[in-house]
């Protein structure tokens, strides 16, 4: 039949790679330097945490394990900022942890900028146990008594001369635990914390985990999940019409990223349905 | 010890791990069973695995071009069950490039890697009757990093352009960029791995891929011992036994008999 | 010796590290502990042999001149460089702000980082060339992954129905697909590691 | 920025631009990078090793007089024998404990984390009367079908090659979902270097003017 259109299906099936990078850079480049707002779905998943927060009173404790890295900053630093903010904000106290080797640093860099900008004390508001490797025996001895795993904190003051740890011995003291982590260390707190001593329980992990801990959500072993940069993004878009973050501090990192998130997934989108439609108008026409 | 508060007993056995001795220990019988029967003579029948005619085509191939091959065993250690099915398969694969002029390009990330690398394509090579075009240089360390390591195998393939590439082992982020850039240079790709996030990559980018447990299948396999096949009978037989306990257990469950399922839970 | 001893040591070993498992008592958890600093031990002297075996290739290709030699000059700088500004100055080269530590936070980080996001692009061509509906495979992978994707393009009422049809994908055929993987590597390695401890399987190690 | 940040980052950018270039062909700017990272990352892991790794668990326990610590260092020298023509065949000994305890850690693991626990959570109650309970029929059959594609004894013909078939398919739902998921952690790297660039060109601009 006609030349041409098998031509054009031709070349709509065998673009070259390089054009696909191509188009890629320049949107990418494009939305980074105009970018434009885009509205985010909120999952139940990740309204319940939120709520969780919401309800808590100003004097109570919420537990967080960071479980991270650098390589998965970009995806988990914005939650905890968000988490991290919205408690301080109201006056609840948070008790950090970590059970991943390179993870301390993470902890550090998120609570020594929010604790400044809310004017929070160490020790009064906030207490940083540490990073303990083995993270089931960890866990486990911490469900016993927090001063097992760490007698002292991070600091290297004991946990009986700071004034928030006056009482507060294990998991009943605090009023939740969310565990934000890049790997396994999610798995122990479940079977562990959760599990064992029925600590409650929520998490945030990366986009490629997330799928893995649904079972456990529909279950009632965790009561919310953030995944990836899309939950927090979520996240932020809750804590923001809560009041809790603002745009113009430029607080809001995960939901920023999104327009770049939809433009690029739009894209491949594009690509994918291109060479599809380029092969079966050419199957059409022989 | 921290842990001594209270995790220790004076018992000899942990009585909470019972149910995973049990299955271990029938499943240690039934392998064993089954590799005494192929000892004893006993023919056991095995599907063909399709994974294997793709590696012998893609040798093929690459023989005929006169091009090297390239394998890539994972970025993970020798304490890898993954590692070690790769190095099993990597002295086969050996075996099959020796008696053809084509070199066989063994990029290595651990350093522990690299002297069972070197074991098995020297076997390979002496087992074909060919020791003499073993050449050491090929088998070589890059780095311990994965992205150094990956950088430096996409550098073999732009330069060395095998015309085949093998990828067997633990992979991780680095699968995709591999399996591409092989892509890139027309290279015959065969890939296999039990690390589920990548799987998604390699059936995407390679001509043929091995999964999860195929790849310890394959590994069996190709040892060629009929021994060794039955390892894959008393896996097919627990198998077989799962999807028995599987149906057992959700009837149960349904009428509310929560006794089975809680036997299996473990801590 | 020779040939006995490895095999022998594979099967201790083995055994150790498996019955441990079953022990409850510290003084095994002791050993267990023990043992995996061996590990680290062994690790660091192996190291040591990547490194021989890395300059070696490069030295080598330097002193023959094989083309392109000049970038494997590059390698043995960088590499003789960083163990300079690492040992040189002790622990203190581990502090923020040391000449190693930025050699890892301007060149390391950078680098790596670099190479993950060149993952962006190669996925997008990779579902490009290869998300064709040719056969009912291919077909489920693509209607699959793209129902995810959709889950990030806002889709006015739509977003609601996509959002059920990704949990679904997520929680039910994903989950099974992950259960049964998971059971089959299980049985494969579990197998794999028995015919290795045993000393079925030993084409692993050299001959003599 | 000071000129220190403006410096290093600069070189920051520069090797993340070169890494870019790569994708459209192989050239000196990448071989550059790539040769330089693979030294320097060499060193680092060296160092960093040596100072968490062999200085905490040989040198330490050494000092503190647990002498019994000899023994890895020991198996670790044995290593070396490979550089021997003749003693190579010692270095053996080193990497049969190696593998004989991985292979024995990972035995009990493997059953009980891959085994044991996907099977009991696979039994689950199964009903029409609610939408949970039919799920579970579905997660159930897609388990069992799956695990026929992993049967090894038997072609998969007839009713066998079916369920196999469904299996297979079952697999390969998870594992588009497993690639539509990573799309947007790829991406998040991505945005993140790009704005790094972005705000590292604003402040060059900056500085220079």
């Amino acid at each position: 039949m006609d030349n041409g259109k098998s031509n054009l299906y031709d070349w709509m099936m065998n673009l070259d790679r390089r054009w696909v990078y191509l188009v890629i850079g320049v949107v990418v480049t494009l939305t980074a330097i105009a970018p434009f707002k885009v509205p985010v779905y909120v999952t139940p998943e990740v309204r319940n945490i939120y709520n969780f927060v919401e309800s808590m009173e100003p004097g109570e404790v919420l537990m967080i394990g960071v479980d991270y890295a650098p390589e998965a900053m970009a995806e988990l630093h914005p939650m905890n900022y968000a988490i991290t903010r919205q408690c301080f904000a109201k006056g609840i106290k948070l008790l950090l942890c970590c059970l991943h080797q390179n993870g301390p640093g993470m902890v550090e860099q998120v609570i020594a900028q929010v604790s400044k900008e809310y004017d929070k004390v160490n020790g009064v508001d906030y207490v940083y146990l540490g990073y303990k490797p083995y993270p089931a025996i960890t866990i486990l001895a911490m469900g016993q008594n927090f001063r097992i795993p760490f007698p002292e904190d991070y600091y290297g003051t004991s946990l009986d001369s700071l004034p928030m740890m006056r009482n507060i011995v294990n998991f009943d003291n605090v009023q939740a635990i969310i565990n934000i982590s890049a790997g396994s260390a999610t798995e122990y707190w479940i079977n562990y914390a959760n599990g064992r001593y029925n600590a409650k329980l929520a998490i945030g992990v990366t986009g490629v985990m997330t799928s893995d801990y649904y079972p456990f959500l529909q279950s009632g072993q965790i009561f919310g999940i953030i995944g990836g940069m899309k939950g927090a993004a979520e996240y932020e878009d809750l804590a923001e019409k809560g009041g809790y973050i603002s745009r113009k501090k430029d607080q809001l990192t995960a939901f920023k990223s999104m327009p770049i998130q939809t433009t690029t997934h739009i894209v491949v989108i594009l690509f994918i349905v291109l060479g599809n439609v380029g092969y079966f108008m050419s199957k059409k026409v022989k | 010890m921290m842990s001594s508060f209270f995790l220790y007993s004076s018992s000899w056995f942990d009585f909470n791990r019972i149910n995973v001795f049990i299955i271990l220990g029938a499943f240690f019988i039934f392998v064993i069973y089954f590799i005494r029967e192929a000892k004893a003579g006993k023919s056991l029948f095995v599907r063909r695995i399709a994974g294997l005619d793709a590696i012998e085509e893609a040798v093929g191939r690459a023989t005929e071009m006169g091009k090297p091959i390239l394998y890539i065993s994972g970025i993970e250690d020798m304490d890898n069950l993954q590692t070690v099915a790769s190095m099993i398969i990597l002295g086969n694969v050996a075996e099959m490039v020796a008696r053809y002029e084509v070199p066989l390009l063994v990029p290595i990330c651990r350093p522990f890697v690299v002297p069972v690398a070197e074991e098995a394509v020297k076997q390979g090579y002496s087992k074909a009757g060919r020791p003499d075009a073993y050449n050491k240089n090929n088998v070589r360390y890059i780095s311990d990093e994965q992205f150094a390591y990956t950088a430096g195998v996409n550098g073999i393939m732009l330069r060395d352009r095998p015309a085949a590439n093998f990828m067997f082992g633990s992979f991780f982020a680095e699968s995709l960029i591999m399996a591409e850039t092989g892509f890139s240079t027309g290279a015959i790709q065969v890939a296999g791995t039990a690390n589920i996030h990548q799987l998604p990559f390699f059936v995407v980018a390679c001509d043929y891929t091995i999964i999860g447990e195929e790849l310890f299948a394959t590994s069996a396999y190709l040892s060629k011992e009929p021994k060794l096949l039955g390892s894959l009978k008393g896996s097919d037989l627990a198998k077989f036994l799962i999807m028995v306990s599987l149906i057992i257990g959700a009837l149960l469950e349904t009428f509310g008999i929560t006794k089975f399922t809680s036997w299996f839970s473990v801590q | 010796m020779r040939r006995v001893m490895p095999f022998t040591i594979v099967t201790v070993t083995g055994l150790f590290m498996l019955v441990q498992y079953f022990i409850p008592r510290e003084e095994f958890e002791w050993l267990y502990e023990w043992t995996l600093d061996w590990i680290i031990v062994i690790g660091c002297f192996a190291m040591l042999l990547g490194l021989w075996s890395m300059t070696y290739v490069s030295v080598s290709k330097v002193r023959r001149k094989i083309p392109g030699w000049g970038y494997n000059v590059i390698t043995l700088a960088g590499l003789f460089f960083v163990l300079i500004v690492g040992f040189v100055p002790g622990q203190a080269s581990l502090v923020r702000g040391s000449a190693f530590m930025h050699l890892f936070e301007y060149i390391y980080i950078p680098v790596q980082a670099s190479m993950f996001s060149l993952l962006a692009f190669y996925i997008a061509s990779a579902a490009y060339r290869a998300f064709r509906a040719r056969t009912i495979l291919a077909t489920i992978l693509l209607v699959s992954a793209i129902i995810i994707m959709l889950r990030l393009v806002p889709l006015g009422p739509l977003s609601a129905v996509n959002q059920w049809l990704a949990n679904f994908i997520l929680t039910v055929p994903n989950m099974a697909a992950k259960r049964a993987f998971w059971i089959g590597v299980g049985l494969g390695a579990t197998a794999t590691a028995l015919k290795i401890m045993l000393g079925i399987e030993r084409t692993y190690m050299g001959r003599d | 920025m000071g000129t220190h940040d403006i410096i290093f980052n600069g070189i920051a950018a520069f090797l993340t631009i070169s890494i870019y270039t790569f994708l459209y062909k192989d050239n000196p700017f990448y071989k550059f990078a790539e040769h330089l990272v693979v030294g320097v990352s060499a060193g680092y892991f060296t160092v960093i090793l040596y100072f968490n790794g062999f200085v905490p668990k040989l040198i330490e326990p050494l000092k503190q007089e647990k002498f019994y610590y000899i023994l890895p260092a020991i198996l670790g020298l044995m290593i070396w024998t490979r550089f021997s023509r003749k003693w190579s065949w010692i270095s053996r000994f080193s990497l049969a404990f190696y593998i004989g305890s991985g292979a024995g850690i990972a035995i009990p693991l493997y059953i009980q984390n891959f085994v044991i626990r996907q099977l009991s959570a696979t039994m689950l109650p199964v009903g029409v009367s609610t939408w949970p309970l039919i799920t579970n029929i579905l997660i159930i059959i897609g388990v069992f079908c799956a695990l026929t594609y992993f049967y090894f004894s038997k072609e998969h013909t007839g009713a066998f090659g079916a369920s196999a078939k469904f299996g297979i398919w079952t697999l390969m739902v998870g594992f588009g979902a497993g690639f539509g998921l990573t799309v947007m952690g790829r991406v998040s790297l991505l945005a993140e270097r790009v704005v790094f660039l972005r705000d590292y060109l604003s402040e060059l601009f900056k500085y220079l003017s």
